[in-house]
């Protein structure tokens, strides 16, 4: 491999690391704080690509759809949190499991009665649709590396959000103990509600961001949500931070498993998992793996 | 799951009433599709119940339960002859015996893990041995393998059973059914199963009080997959194909749906997967949209019967009552443990 | 094993110390229980006292510093070792298994102790060994007559007693006590008093504790925490007359 | 628990018990009663609208001989495959077992297709597959009662290994997912290419069903081949493509593909798609009157442009027609029924097809060029190209 292959091939791991990121982000913001294990998380991943498909093909354009999406995922978290879950915090995890399971049935269903089986492919936007060259052998597509600009933007934001704003407070307060929360007079119900909606919102978004590089097609949140699982459990649940290192190693280790250790590429990830559960049962920066 | 299953969903009675209909079954069907269905919700059974061993008495919630479930089914696809029939004591056994060696292993690794986080670690590994089963030399590759005879029951060379026939396959299922119920019921009557019983209900006192809680949980959790294993042979056996889709982690949801739904207990258990195979079957045909119904029927017994089918009507006022009260905005009183836990 | 916990005949806290990110729970904490005697630890809330019995027992590792038996170090044990070896614990919070009956919460402790648990034909009911240490410690604790009853139905009071039940069943040489008196009524404080004393005799026995009178009453040794380091330790009456104490403490215990 | 499952239980047998008992009557009286096909296809999922055109196909032929095929009017017992191998082998057995269809029709998924083949093997039902390239089912898996006629993966990827290489390819470098279809298909591309004095240089693979190309795509542009030879299909193959294109790979080295790369995928593959070399055995711009009959029919019938899966549904019915005719319906007479379809020369929209010793169609593989929404022939790749069926042992 020359040196500029290797370059480019860590090029293509971050950017898919950074995505990773920008999608399991929502998911670990969700279980660290609320404690939910939300296996439809994938499905809401789905439900941005498709949501970015039907809204391109009805505005024309991919910027004026993100944000309509934007609006449109944050009020339906919300709802969502609403009817599915907001009973759920008092049930153990069993009951969130099966609760999750049927709404990825339900998800997947409803896409295909509304939207079909097919496979779609949503239009990038003209300015961002050249490449530029790297190397001198390869193109690089000018939206995949918009799209990684967008994912470190998007992390900052979060980062602020959690660490630096009145919201961010209160849900590390959520987050570090519910009576504690409670008893500085938080509503946390409303908290979670919050919550909830911004992680829908985050992978609403990402699948939105990511449609056009990934394309629009049945079943493709199932691959994705195991994918976050190892982001999570490789990062320590509930830790911002921690996911971003994961999914950026992962991002590397899969990338380079596919162009070093082909027969073994599809397990080279969770090999990953298995070492870092051998020194780090609770993830690479997460505290309590006890829950 | 009640404490020790002292409160058991079933008496013994219902036991041998429910046995013995099963038993009486290949006299009322011919010995086909129905009859193959039936031996099915048994398979599915054995699977369901060595996974409530887990989640129910251990307290251990597994999303990859699958995985010794394949593991079995390809351990049996690898090791039976490919002219002629295998002994099918012998195979289960084997079969067994690798899946317990498989759930020892991760085990060590998955243990180290608790509550969403072990729900997690476990469906990645479920997902890791389909890829190795998907891509690995010598395991038949995407379109999976077949085995070409079906098994016989004999020793020493002698054949006593041809199990070719429906009937006799359908028995012998059974049987290992019986069995599994049996070595289930001695495991938690016992000192052994009293402290896995603890552990699920409070794991920090049994610390407290000298236990050495790995070890139980992973035995637990070895035997559970041992038991797994077995069903997954027995699969194999009924239908003489095996593919990586055992592995997929839809088989792992579906099969602690079974457990969830079905309720306390290993009669649970059964209860659980006689229903879902049915009724899955029977929507299947229904509508080309089943899964909608399906997930819809969940997400409504989720909000509305805590306790799973076998919680009865009790529980589910209980819950409906639990729905409303916190719909006026009143404080939310968290189910006792016994009633919330499995 | 048995033999070795016969031995056993004091605990020893070398300079722990536990640091939990910033603050520090327990601060370079020194002290000795020996059998027969009873060693109680007072303080404030959050003074650490719970964290120092976490520590003993090995719930928790120290930051440093070491816990002795018998002047051997057992700070590699695990804590159900440490447990089966003879270090019995009690918790703040009744922390009992409220859908069992009594006696079955107590043949579970019991249990623990028994060889050869992996034994599948018995049934855990038939168990003769276990039940009888659980019979011995519930008549020891007094709560022979509500044996049968299901743990979760108790008063408050019998739970506390269950949970020194539960202790006892393990037959510990040492007991670390946290507040069994919490919440007590008068004449089941003096019921646990009694127990208290019945049990001084063949075990050593570290008491944290809120009541004063209750500790200055009983305690052959008191140690005072604040903040996670001790600033007394001595008889009864030298704590009493201590002034660092009373600044730092029985003043506000009046209060409380 | 057992009283409140109890009437559950009961219902579910009698219904059973009933349903079998109606299936042995039919099974009784031969061809005076409807002949009962078990359509076996995805109607969910991603392949859902390939199982739809094959199904249409397979009517449509049915239709224009009046509804009845020598002599006997059809039943179809439609079963939705999910595309799931898990669920494939009770699915088969219940078509067979419990409503006793004369024949089983399916499917697109191979996986699925090995355990239909397991069934039909193990109760010899007569089995016609209408897609499923894997090549086991007419190589080691062949028997008397099963037949194909789609093709085999082997088939259009020989056929582009001969085309590569008169297109002057020396070096090509592969890629495939990681599984079964993509495996046979660069195993018979190499074959061809290679014995044509062409070198294979690299065989990448992708974990199935992973859409993640960039870094293959980095590879083979350092690599620099002559060509490159894939083999994707669905969403794998929309994105791959238009990640290609992206690359900037398209315009510096040619891209081949088996036909599916481009079929049924053109409107969402856009831009990226126009001019690839694809070979299949069906192609858009046949000017055949056959085809033209062919696609004028379905259109009208269906409101729907036909494609490559209504071909093969269509052409298993004239296989299924050509064997009743032969014995009038009676499909008692099995060994006469195999003989004729063995025999049978199907006048295909694609061109005429004879069976294979193994089941599997001798037939022409087209080059296809991509033009708008359109694969046009550019020529015949490979003149009546039969799979080499290794490892079928039969006859």
């Amino acid at each position: 491999m020359t040196l500029a292959t290797f370059l480019v091939q860590c090029l293509n791991s971050m950017q898919y690391g950074l995505l990773l990121f920008l999608v399991a982000s929502g998911l670990t913001l969700v279980f660290g704080i609320m404690g939910i294990v939300n296996l439809a998380h994938g499905s809401f991943y789905m439900i941005g690509a498709y949501l970015a498909y039907s809204l391109t093909a009805l505005t024309g354009n991919l910027f004026v759809a993100l944000a309509l999406g934007l609006v449109l995922s944050l009020i339906f978290g919300y709802l969502l949190e609403w009817v599915f879950f907001s009973f759920l915090y008092e049930r153990d995890h069993l009951q969130q499991v099966l609760m999750t399971y049927g709404l990825i049935l339900v998800i997947e269903e409803l896409r295909s009665i509304l939207i079909g089986d097919d496979v779609h492919g949503v239009a990038v936007p003209a300015f961002l649709a050249g490449s530029i060259s790297i190397g001198n052998d390869m193109l690089y597509p000018v939206y995949r590396l918009f799209v990684s600009a967008a994912c470190v933007v998007l992390a900052l934001a979060l980062y602020w959000l959690i660490r630096k704003t009145r919201v961010g407070m209160k849900i590390r307060a959520g987050a570090s103990n519910r009576e504690m929360a409670q008893s500085l007079g938080i509503d946390i119900g409303l908290l979670y509600r919050v919550v909830f909606s911004l992680g829908f919102g985050l992978a609403v978004m990402s699948g939105m961001l990511f449609a056009p590089v990934s394309t629009v097609y049945p079943g493709m949140g199932a691959q994705m949500l195991i994918v976050c699982f190892l982001v999570v459990v490789i990062g320590g649940i509930g830790s911002i931070t921690g996911a971003f290192v994961a999914a950026l190693l992962i991002g590397f280790v899969d990338t380079f498993g596919k162009v070093l250790w082909q027969e073994g590429a599809g397990i080279a990830i969770y090999l990953l998992m298995a070492v870092i559960l051998l020194v780090r049962p609770a993830g690479l920066l997460g505290e309590r793996a006890a829950r | 799951m009640t404490f020790f299953t002292r409160r058991r969903a079933w008496s013994a009675s219902n036991w041998t009433l429910f046995l013995l209909a099963l038993a009486a079954a290949p006299a009322i069907l011919d010995g086909g599709f129905e009859l193959e269905l039936l031996s099915k919700v048994m398979i599915m059974s054995i699977f369901a119940a060595s996974l409530q061993l887990l989640v129910g008495c251990t307290g251990l919630v597994s999303l990859g339960h699958a995985a010794f479930f394949g593991v079995g089914a390809y351990a049996t696809a690898l090791v039976v002859p490919q002219a002629g029939a295998a002994n099918l004591v012998a195979t289960l056994a084997f079969a067994g015996g690798i899946a317990m060696l498989f759930a020892v292993v991760i085990g060590l690794l998955v243990l180290r893990t608790r509550g969403i986080y072990f729900i997690m670690v476990t469906l990645a590994f479920a997902q890791m041995l389909y890829y190795v089963v998907h891509d690995g030399k010598g395991f038949g590759g995407s379109d999976g393998t077949y085995l070409y005879f079906k098994p016989v029951v004999g020793m020493f060379g002698k054949t006593w059973v041809d199990l070719t026939d429906g009937r006799a396959f359908y028995w012998s299922v059974l049987a290992v059914l019986v069995f599994t119920l049996g070595v289930l019921w001695v495991v938690m009557r016992s000192r052994f199963g009293h402290a896995l019983a603890g552990i699920r209900h409070n794991e920090q006192r049994m610390t407290a009080s000298g236990y050495p809680v790995f070890l139980y949980k992973l035995a637990s959790f070895a035997i559970g997959g041992a038991l797994a294993g077995i069903a997954g042979s027995l699969y194999a056996f009924q239908y003489g194909f095996v593919n990586p889709e055992l592995f997929s982690w839809h088989q792992s949801g579906n099969v602690l749906l079974m457990v969830i739904l079905g309720g306390p207990g290993f009669g649970g258990a059964i209860a659980g997967a006689l229903v879902f195979v049915l009724l899955s079957d029977w929507l299947s045909e229904l509508t080309k949209h089943w899964q909608l119904i399906f997930g819809l029927l969940i997400i409504v017994s989720v909000a509305a019967l805590p306790l799973g089918l076998t919680g009865g009507v009790a529980a589910c006022h209980a819950a409906i009552e639990r729905l409303c009260a916190r719909r006026r905005g009143a404080p939310v009183k968290a189910a006792p443990k016994e009633e919330r836990a499995l | 094993m048995t033999l070795t916990r016969s031995q056993f005949t004091s605990l020893r806290a070398c300079n722990l110390t536990r640091r939990f990110g910033g603050l520090t729970a327990v601060n370079d904490v020194s002290l000795d229980v020996d059998v027969g005697t009873i060693h109680s630890v007072i303080g404030t809330n959050g003074a650490g006292k719970s964290t120092l019995i976490n520590l003993l027992c090995g719930e928790l590792t120290p930051t440093s510093g070491e816990v002795l038996i018998n002047d051997a170090s057992i700070g590699g044990w695990s804590q159900q070792r440490r447990a089966r070896a003879g270090v019995g614990r009690t918790y703040q919070r009744n922390n009992v298994f409220a859908p069992l009956s009594v006696m079955e919460n107590c043949r579970l402790a019991a249990q623990a102790r028994m060889p050869r648990a992996w034994h599948l034909h018995e049934a855990a009911q038939h168990c003769a060994a276990s039940n009888e240490l659980a019979a011995a410690a519930l008549e020891h604790a007094g709560l022979t007559h509500c044996a049968m009853r299901i743990a979760g139905t108790l008063s408050h009071g019998q739970k506390r007693q269950l949970e020194i039940a539960m202790c006892l069943a393990g037959e510990p040489t040492i007991l670390l006590l946290d507040e069994p008196l919490a919440g007590m009524g008068p004449e089941e404080t003096a019921r646990m008093l009694e127990l208290l004393q019945s049990l001084r005799a063949e075990h050593a026995i570290l008491l944290v504790e809120h009541d004063m009178d209750a500790v200055f009453a009983t305690s052959d040794v008191v140690t005072v925490m604040v903040d996670g380091a001790v600033i007394a330790s001595g008889t009864s009456d030298e704590i009493r007359s201590n002034r660092a104490v009373q600044s730092a403490y029985l003043g506000t215990a009046d209060v409380e | 628990m057992i009283f409140d499952s109890a009437p559950k239980f009961r219902l579910a047998f009698v219904s059973l018990v009933l349903a079998c008992a109606n299936g042995a009557a039919q099974a009784q009286a031969p061809s005076a009663e409807p002949l009962k096909v078990g359509v076996m296809l995805p109607f969910t999922g991603t392949y859902a609208p390939l199982g739809v055109a094959i199904e249409n196909g397979f009517k449509l032929y049915v239709q224009q001989q009046g509804g009845r095929l020598g002599g006997r009017t059809i039943d179809y017992v439609r079963l939705d495959d999910e595309s799931d191998p898990s669920k494939a082998s009770e699915n088969a057995s219940r078509l067979v077992k419990r409503d006793h269809v004369d024949v089983l029709l399916g499917t697109v998924h191979s996986g699925v297709a090995m355990a239909m083949a397991k069934v039909a093997k193990d109760t010899n039902t007569l089995l016609i597959v209408p897609n499923a390239g894997a090549d086991n089912v007419t190589g080691p898996l062949c028997a008397p009662n099963i037949f194909r006629t789609s093709f085999s993966n082997w088939q259009p990827a020989y056929a582009m290994g001969k085309v590569a290489a008169s297109k002057g390819a020396k070096r090509v470098v592969t890629l495939t997912w990681k599984y079964a279809a993509g495996e046979e298909s660069v195993r018979g591309f190499k074959e061809a290419f290679e014995a044509a004095g062409g070198k294979v240089v690299d065989e990448l693979t992708v974990p199935f069903p992973n859409v993640e190309f960039q870094a293959q795509l980095t590879q083979i542009a350092a690599a620099k081949p002559d060509a490159v030879y894939v083999f994707f299909a669905g969403a794998g193959a929309v994105k791959f493509v238009k990640d290609y294109a992206d690359a900037g790979l398209k315009d510096k080295i040619p891209l081949y593909g088996a036909g599916f790369l481009t079929d049924g995928t053109l409107e969402a593959q856009g831009d990226a798609a126009q001019g690839l070399l694809t070979t299949l055995h069906y192609a858009d711009g046949l000017t055949t009157a056959r085809d033209q009959g062919f696609r004028l029919d379905y259109a009208k019938t269906y409101k729907l442009q036909p494609d490559v899966y209504a071909v093969q549904g269509y052409d298993a019915a004239q296989l299924l027609g050509a064997g009743l005719v032969a014995v009038k319906g009676d499909m008692t007479q099995r060994d006469a029924m195999v003989r004729a379809m063995e025999q049978a020369k199907i006048d295909s929209p694609r061109g005429p097809f004879v069976m294979s010793k193994a089941h599997n169609p001798i037939q022409d593989i087209y080059l296809r060029q991509v033009k708008g929404h359109e694969n046009r022939v550019v020529l015949v790749a490979a003149k009546g190209l039969a799979d080499p069926a290794r490892g079928c042992r039969m006859n």
